[in-house]
């Protein structure tokens, strides 16, 4: 087989290597576009002392939550948390350390992390909690304050498409942090609907070339829904 | 009397025009979409990666794949384009959204706000509240005047820790609209019924009045 | 119609408000995705003392080099330019005043400047003569320079497609400074092969968002190639 | 003898792994191309936006839309993918590129390397050469052992204007192919039937000669 062929057959495979006191970055927004199946089984593995790095913590019993009764993480880097019970006991308590970013700098610090950027200004947070500790500059008359990307030692991805060679698609708002999240791991697994063979996307509309992408496995999803919200059909 | 919160949403949708692309914060905000005027148009930015949000779907539209910021699950109007998380806080950040309307606990004199953290109290964090008040030339804040106990909102100097400094010059509550320039709360409009007396009673920060103060329309 | 509508009828309203001395941004790889009509009418209002930033600067009567022999162009900023003598001889001559900056250094200027970054560290040009004058800071033990974001008073581009709203397709290589271009302007003038109604193209598929966008033109291109180099056929 | 261009190609090919993202420069590393083993694939990443960059296009696949970083007309493999010039380099400056080949006027002991000015003669700018050379780990610059007039273009300190600085670690000229770690090049191979002695004759940086120095191979 090609040595573009990024597809692993288990997820003991796709999170091989990952050990106690490692950084992940995860995609996902809310519940929207997580990687259900890895984090199930980082869970399963027990590995421990884990700093996360993701937009929010899944919910009891959900997405990144099922790392909390286990006490898996030891720091989160997000910019909202708490939608969770057992997250806020164990923030209140001091057993889990959390690292409140602001959402648009959470997402540039990934992607400068990917991008060979090790830090960049931005006028998110002057004059606020989030500016302490941090290098304030002028330009242009205008203060801002330095921060810096982030890498992980994992980056764990949730898909729509992709093809053998890592190359992916995503879906409506269940895209958010993966593209950022898939340039900033050392090591990028990706979970996905469905493999097609190389040559099938369109390069065009290709979201994240696969170069970025170290392994990929296939797999079936729940999608939970956070705030089921309709409207009458009819109207 | 006090504005209802559709009154505060249907007021901020009079400062809409055609072709505003448009952030709609959670709460009272989010609002604002049921009274966009019918001979204009505008598209909702939803910063989790949706420009040209619509509706909210049917149940045989449902997607888990298209939410909102909200987290509630929306649709895509006409013209609607999905985007990841960098690309959609450049917009933000970059300049590019046109009104940003957003909730508040405290606005104070020099157009600081605070919004996203009460200390040992509510810490659930900023979401994209700082990006979008570092990044808009235009925002509007809505919140009520004054907290249930009657204590102002409006300041000489926010409390609580701050999710923007000097970034606010508008503010919509229940009972007025308020600009902020040059370090003062300037009175521009106060809901029907209610007297400048009792706004300058509930205005902690300096509030200028000149002139006479109109009420606030509704049609 | 449509406060959205970005659709522009002539070259004459595509450009208007260009006055001498402003700074546009240009996209276009070599002669492949330039704006070729929007440069022309700029050829043809005469606007002098402008600064370009583009990749290249075309060739000797065909793209940017159209602008040479009447110097309208007073500064350009570019990673490689030279592929037309007129350019060289202005140059040489200091009546042209050129900022060689690198090809990654620019496009992330350009990015930087639609995204609201007024700076971002780079290793690129680090002890070299791009390095002149620029802050040097380490980070994790490497040395990194810092560079300032470009923003244009206009900036012009070359899509494929585009619905009436702004929202814009490449094709193949010519997307490449393209996108970042587009964000990068005050006001962002597009020129396209074929413009269609609003939801006929996919969300998912979209590369630049109609934000990014004031101005649509519809046009028919040349496209020259510069090196048309063939293998035969049946190999 | 020296070797011919094609020769230096062939000999950068054997550094090529399955599996691997390259990036060849334009003139002896486009070269490269045509030599990559049978039993392996790589893929070619073009700075101006495409990753898995094909053949050459036949008179009827000619399209003005697909060209490589050399303007020249190309294809597209199975599996490519197409991105805009932020996005291409930040793959390079992200060092997601596990080999880059490309050209230089000059290199250095310290690993610094010269290769896209000559003041007074050449300025036609560095291209993407400097972000390729700061962001890849692994680079193998190809070119002539000496100038045509006999002066070493390995050298104990670059004379023209670098293009970047400590991130060269190995040279393949058309006499060696030589590692610059601590300061000094060290010679690996020599070209067949050259000599140590005329590699050190016309290298003018310290040369370390570590052994018996094993010829290239070609197979």
């Amino acid at each position: 087989m090609s040595g573009f062929d990024k597809v692993v057959h288990s997820y003991e495979e796709a999170m091989a290597g990952l050990t106690d006191n490692m950084t992940i970055i995860a995609g996902g927004f809310g519940l929207c576009g997580i990687p259900e199946n890895l984090i199930s089984e980082i869970k399963h593995k027990g590995t421990r002392g884990l700093t996360l790095v993701s937009n929010n913590c899944g919910v009891d019993g959900f997405g990144l939550g099922l790392l909390l009764p286990d006490r898996q993480i030891s720091k989160i880097i997000a910019s909202y948390v708490g939608e969770n019970a057992e997250f806020e006991r164990q923030m209140m308590s001091g057993e889990l350390s959390v690292e409140l970013t602001p959402q648009g700098t959470l997402a540039e610090k990934m992607r400068a992390g990917g991008a060979g950027i090790p830090a960049f200004y931005t006028a998110t947070g002057v004059g606020t909690p989030v500016a302490e500790g941090k290098d304030e500059r002028q330009f242009n008359g205008r203060d801002y304050i330095l921060e810096e990307a982030i890498v992980g030692d994992f980056a764990i991805v949730k898909a729509w498409k992709a093809d053998r060679y890592g190359n992916l698609v995503f879906r409506k708002t269940a895209r958010n942090f993966n593209p950022l999240a898939a340039t900033a791991g050392k090591i990028t697994v990706v979970e996905v609907e469905e493999i097609v063979e190389p040559g099938q996307l369109d390069p065009d509309e290709i979201h994240t070339p696969g170069i970025y992408v170290n392994r990929l496995i296939q797999s079936t999803f729940e999608k939970r829904i956070e705030q089921r919200t309709t409207r009458p059909a009819g109207e | 009397m006090a504005l209802s919160r559709d009154q505060i949403a249907q007021r901020v949708a009079q400062e809409l025009q055609d072709g505003f692309y448009v952030n709609l914060g959670i709460g009272i905000p989010t609002l604002v979409a049921n009274f966009i005027p019918k001979d204009i148009e505008v598209m909702l930015q939803s910063e989790n990666g949706l420009l040209g949000m619509g509706a909210f779907p049917t149940e045989d539209e449902v997607d888990a794949d298209l939410i909102n910021a909200g987290k509630q699950t929306v649709t895509m109007a006409a013209g609607a384009s999905i985007f990841d998380s960098a690309e959609s806080f450049a917009m933000i950040r970059g300049g590019h959204v046109d009104l940003t309307v957003l909730g508040a606990f405290e606005v104070d004199v020099n157009g600081n706000i605070a919004s996203y953290m009460i200390p040992g109290k509510l810490i659930k964090g900023m979401g994209g509240a700082m990006d979008l008040v570092a990044g808009a030339d235009n925002i509007i804040v809505t919140m009520t005047h004054a907290s249930k106990h009657g204590e102002s909102k409006l300041l000489s100097n926010c409390t609580l820790p701050l999710t923007g400094k000097g970034c606010i010059k508008k503010v919509l509550t229940d009972l007025a609209f308020i600009e902020i320039k040059a370090g003062k709360f300037h009175l521009l409009e106060r809901a029907p019924g209610v007297s400048v007396a009792e706004i300058i009673e509930l205005t902690q920060g300096e509030l200028v009045i000149e002139g006479e103060i109109p009420e606030m329309k509704f049609s």
